[in-house]
């Protein structure tokens, strides 16, 4: 069989046949050669050979319903996550929606209530741009003392994703209503099995929210809030009400099931910090990363960074855990409040190595090392760890986490469920 | 008459004019403020309440709120502090606000069949709840009156963050 | 079963319920909130609700694994293209090419012949850069006379995509390798069932090509390439060999299968034209366009330009078949060689009008009209039309083809099957 | 000594160097350029090639290359106008290099079965469909030497891209 893949007439010989098999290549490196492909099709669908890149899942968790899942950093290239692979979070499952039968109400303190159709909607004048957007529980394995040595970038801040969303700003709409001169804020509401809530200030509602239809050129996933969700730019994600189904405007904070016994933020001197809504600047190497095993030689550190304050402005690598630091590379178009890919090469002796990565943005903000995030937050906040993340190298190239325990108490996860799924 | 925004209004011209009236059907689970606007007529009792979490919720919260399979909904009445497990935060420790108790369970609960009770069976079950935790004493019934005055003991810890603060400076925690 | 969703307790009065089910909205409206939705899943799906939403695959083929289909323009947003929904166009089908299995080799006037693994590829410095990516076959239902007044915006232009490409820029490979003095080609191969190759100069190939292993954030998808394909920045589709499994270096172009048999070019004069590589730029109006039906009032005009030649630098709108021109607004960031959408705000008072729109780029560059591209190009040739495309909107507010009769000699669509795919 | 290239040559030390020979076996479906180089040994008729052709051709492009219901393979041997259909471009009247003919079927042809001919095969097919397009007179066999010399009608009309000749002012059609 072998000989026919190497095609009609020439007989190879024996010597040459060996050479092939001697490891460069084998018989399936020539089969694709030998018979017609796959046809056009109407819509594609991914390789079966990358199967294994998907979100993941804790086995820990007690529903799928009320939970998260995490993008799969390590395995994904330049900025753009795709689709199918935007990390989730809901609270009463994905509904799915009827796009004929969806409706968008905004009342309350307004001029004229005003109902509208997803046709209607589409009809205003619309933005697209490129916005992360990331869970408030982002980062809370860092939370776990000792840490986890089986930590991935997954794991560590796959709660985050990227995306170019297309929508109307939501300023246009509350125009069309009018705003009454009381009004302060907006209750967003879903239309998921829990009705979703959260309070949004009018004022950064008129600055840059958008009522997002499309995310990377195509209509909005279930699971981000087909057809029809909020994108905050920069804001924590769980404000980013996804199967928005009605707006009232009013003039005090809702104080919302999920905003007041969720993501409200323990401090280290006991308080209790209301509305962290703004994501501190993050970072993670993606390459190499938790249980990658790497060969001496050249290696691009390869990560991404962001932050809800604004533009990074800068990127650096320590390779001595903070006492020195080299600036990495940022890959251009470095946008506002999304993703950016940051790049250093790199050839690796094959010495135990320890690496680091901070970013910076543009306000000036950047990450602190574990001991600095914890004077600032509660060991048993569960959101907001934004702390640097450290790979370990050893000399066989295995890469774990580098971060070490800190001092004071053993700690288990922080959250329930392995502290992969905030609190159930 | 109304103000900046309606002499903007009807801009674009697009989407349907609805009256208030025409809004209450399709608000079926109305937001509830923490001044209680948004909580309906009607009321229950610590007693009536028991037996609707008994009959409702006890199979997912565990007997007495202790949280098996899901979250535990009973707590001291102290707030949490730095060293307080973070599976522990419940009602009578974190919670900062009365009325987010009733809007969170006519919203969301029973999980995936919220609507199903009335709003009597949501304050009874709400004041039962407050009563377990050792917030109120179980004296008097929860409606749209007494529930936002119950104090909840987390309220005192609660901040606005300073970076929010700063962005919105009339901002004010209810 | 309406009185039930309306929920718990709260009982409606037939008041309120016949105006719920006056045409404000219906009990699907309010569905999703009874019930919970889906559980968190691996792998995202599209809602079923989009399923109309694919490649235009055209009734004419006498075969579907030598073809082309096109991206839904205008059902897209912003300027990424899905991945399921990129154009495809091949000529021996979809190889399905197990990654392991995967060698690229380099050789021929090279210092030392090389081969690569998937994994070596990614081990080197990468890129990521947005670039269209357009067969030189687009337009071609353009060539038709009269025209065919149900063309849409994706007939018309959808054999073009825009994609986050990531890669290993080819002159990294090649200096590996050491290319020897003499050298001033490359042909690529194809491990598709032809083997697909062409010919690209060396210049090009050192200066922006890369050799990309992933698309929008994930692996190429198999229609465009995976694992591994060509990416050539402004220039024909057709050069851009996708599963991409050999170089050789030489001195000499291949003048191979398909870039003489078909991507040559005929021109008014008689002439043929080799190697047209660099695509003209391009604009194509999606919103209003062919087939959509909108009605008097505000829209937003809009649409897809790019250029081979470089950056978009200006796209008008004409309502008066180029007589005055208004400039449309570009949306940041405007990438080189990429797709940008343009927008203009515009009334529409319910008058039969027909809509121009034409790109500019920063070599100054134009479309041409139908007239201007037919005095250059032979009304015989199949590829590289990049005449203005009209829409006419009648007064009922249908949206048709818009473009003038050539004078001359009617002709059936240029191409065998209906001109849409080439010459099969 | 090897110039430039090489001079860079193992920057990354990635990838494994191979020998030509190496390359041999991998390089299943040799580019053929248009001097000939990549053209293998062996020759075939106009005759033989009628033989091939009937066989393992015709069912797709039509019994004498008249092309059902794949391409059209024969055209009178003058190069096409503008006015030409383009449904009628074929081997005769547009194609400008005789070995790209080779180079065609050995990679591509049978559609979904290359590779299954033999060089002996090919060249007898190339030189039938030479014949049948009026390009040749089928004296002479067709083989490494003889194909790269054919003069095909549509050379004449060649010319490279204008745009093209600006970038690249030493590229010159072979
Ligand atoms: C079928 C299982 C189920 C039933 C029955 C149920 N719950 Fe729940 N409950 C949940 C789950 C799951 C959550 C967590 C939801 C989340 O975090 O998104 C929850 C959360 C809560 C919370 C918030 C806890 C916190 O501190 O975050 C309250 C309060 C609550 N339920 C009250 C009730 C009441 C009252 C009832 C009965 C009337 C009830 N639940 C019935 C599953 C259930
Ligand atoms: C099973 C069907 C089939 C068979 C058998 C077949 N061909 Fe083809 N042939 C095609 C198709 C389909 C194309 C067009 C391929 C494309 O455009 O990608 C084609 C294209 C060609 C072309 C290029 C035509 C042009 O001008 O673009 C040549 C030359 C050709 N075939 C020669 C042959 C020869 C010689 C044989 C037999 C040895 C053969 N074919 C057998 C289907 C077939
Ligand atoms: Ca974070
Ligand atoms: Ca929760
Ligand atoms: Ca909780
Ligand atoms: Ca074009
Ligand atoms: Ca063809
Ligand atoms: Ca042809
Ligand atoms: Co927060
Ligand atoms: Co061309």
């Amino acid at each position: 069989r072998f000989f026919k893949l190497l095609g009609g007439g020439i007989l190879l010989s024996p010597l040459l046949r060996a050479r092939a098999q001697q490891g460069l290549w084998d018989a399936k490196t020539l089969e694709p050669l030998k018979a017609l492909g796959t046809p056009l099709s109407e819509y594609g669908e991914r390789a079966s050979f990358e199967a294994e890149v998907v979100r993941y899942i804790s086995p820990n968790l007690r529903t799928r319903t009320s939970g998260a899942d995490f993008a799969p950093l390590e395995k994904l290239n330049g900025v753009i996550t795709p689709n199918g692979l935007h990390f989730e979070r809901h609270h009463g499952g994905v509904p799915q929606v009827d796009p004929q039968a969806y409706r968008l109400v905004i009342h309350g303190m307004v001029g004229q209530p005003l109902m509208f159709t997803l046709e209607d909607l589409k009809r205003f004048p619309s933005t697209t741009r490129t916005y992360f957007i990331e869970c408030a529980g982002n980062g809370q394995n860092g939370y776990r003392n000792p840490p986890d040595p089986n930590l991935t970038a997954t794991r560590s801040r796959g709660l985050a994703s990227n995306v170019s969303w297309t929508g109307v700003p939501l300023a246009l709409l509350l125009k069309e209503a009018g705003i009454k001169p009381e009004a302060r804020w907006l209750i967003p509401e879903g239309m998921d099995a829990v009705a979703y809530t959260r309070s949004l200030p009018l004022d950064k509602a008129m600055e840059d929210v958008l009522v997002a239809y499309a995310q990377n050129g195509e209509a909005l996933r279930p699971e981000q809030g087909y057809p029809v969700r909020l994108v905050v730019p920069g804001w924590e994600g769980s404000i980013q009400v996804k199967w928005l189904r009605r707006i009232l405007v009013t003039d005090l904070p809702t104080m919302s099931k999920d905003e007041t016994s969720e993501y409200t933020d323990v401090m280290a001197d006991g308080k209790v910090f209301a509305f962290t809504w703004i994501m501190d600047p993050e970072s993670i190497i993606t390459y190499p990363s938790g249980l990658q095993q790497i060969k001496p030689g050249f290696h691009e550190i390869r990560g991404l960074a962001w932050s809800g304050y604004g533009r990074i402005t800068k990127v650096q690598i320590s390779f001595d855990e903070g006492k020195t630091w080299r600036e990495a590379a940022l890959e251009a178009p470095v946008e506002r409040r999304a993703f950016v890919r940051f790049k250093l090469p790199w050839n690796w002796d094959g010495k135990e190595v320890v690496l680091w990565s901070r970013a910076w943005d543009e306000a000036g903000h950047t990450q602190p090392t574990r001991g600095e995030f914890f004077q600032k937050w509660g060991r048993n906040n569960r959101y907001h760890y934004n702390a640097i993340q450290a790979w370990r190298i050893a000399a066989d190239g295995r890469v774990s986490n580098g971060d070490r325990p800190l001092s004071g108490l053993a700690q288990g996860p922080s959250g329930g469920c392995g502290g992969e799924v905030f609190d159930v | 008459l109304l103000g900046l925004g309606l002499a903007m209004a009807g801009r674009y011209n697009l989407g349907t004019p609805i009256t208030p009236e025409q809004v209450d059907p399709y608000d079926v689970r109305p937001a509830v403020l923490p001044d209680g606007r948004g909580l309906p007529p009607g009321q229950g009792t610590v007693e009536e309440g028991g037996r609707v979490y008994a009959e409702r919720c006890a199979s997912c919260h565990g007997a007495n709120g202790e949280g098996y399979p899901f979250n535990r909904l009973v707590a001291e009445p102290f707030p949490i502090t730095p060293e307080t497990e973070s599976t522990q935060f419940a009602i009578g420790n974190y919670w900062q606000y009365p009325t987010t108790l009733f809007d969170y369970i006519r919203r969301a609960m029973p999980y995936g069949n919220a609507g199903s009770l009335s709003a009597d069976e949501v304050y009874a079950v709400v004041a039962w709840l407050l009563y377990q935790n050792g917030v109120v004493d179980g004296a008097q019934p929860m409606n749209a009156q007494t529930l936002p005055k119950v104090e909840m003991p987390a309220r005192a810890l609660l901040q606005l963050d300073p970076e929010t603060h700063k962005r919105f400076p009339w901002l004010k925690l209810p």
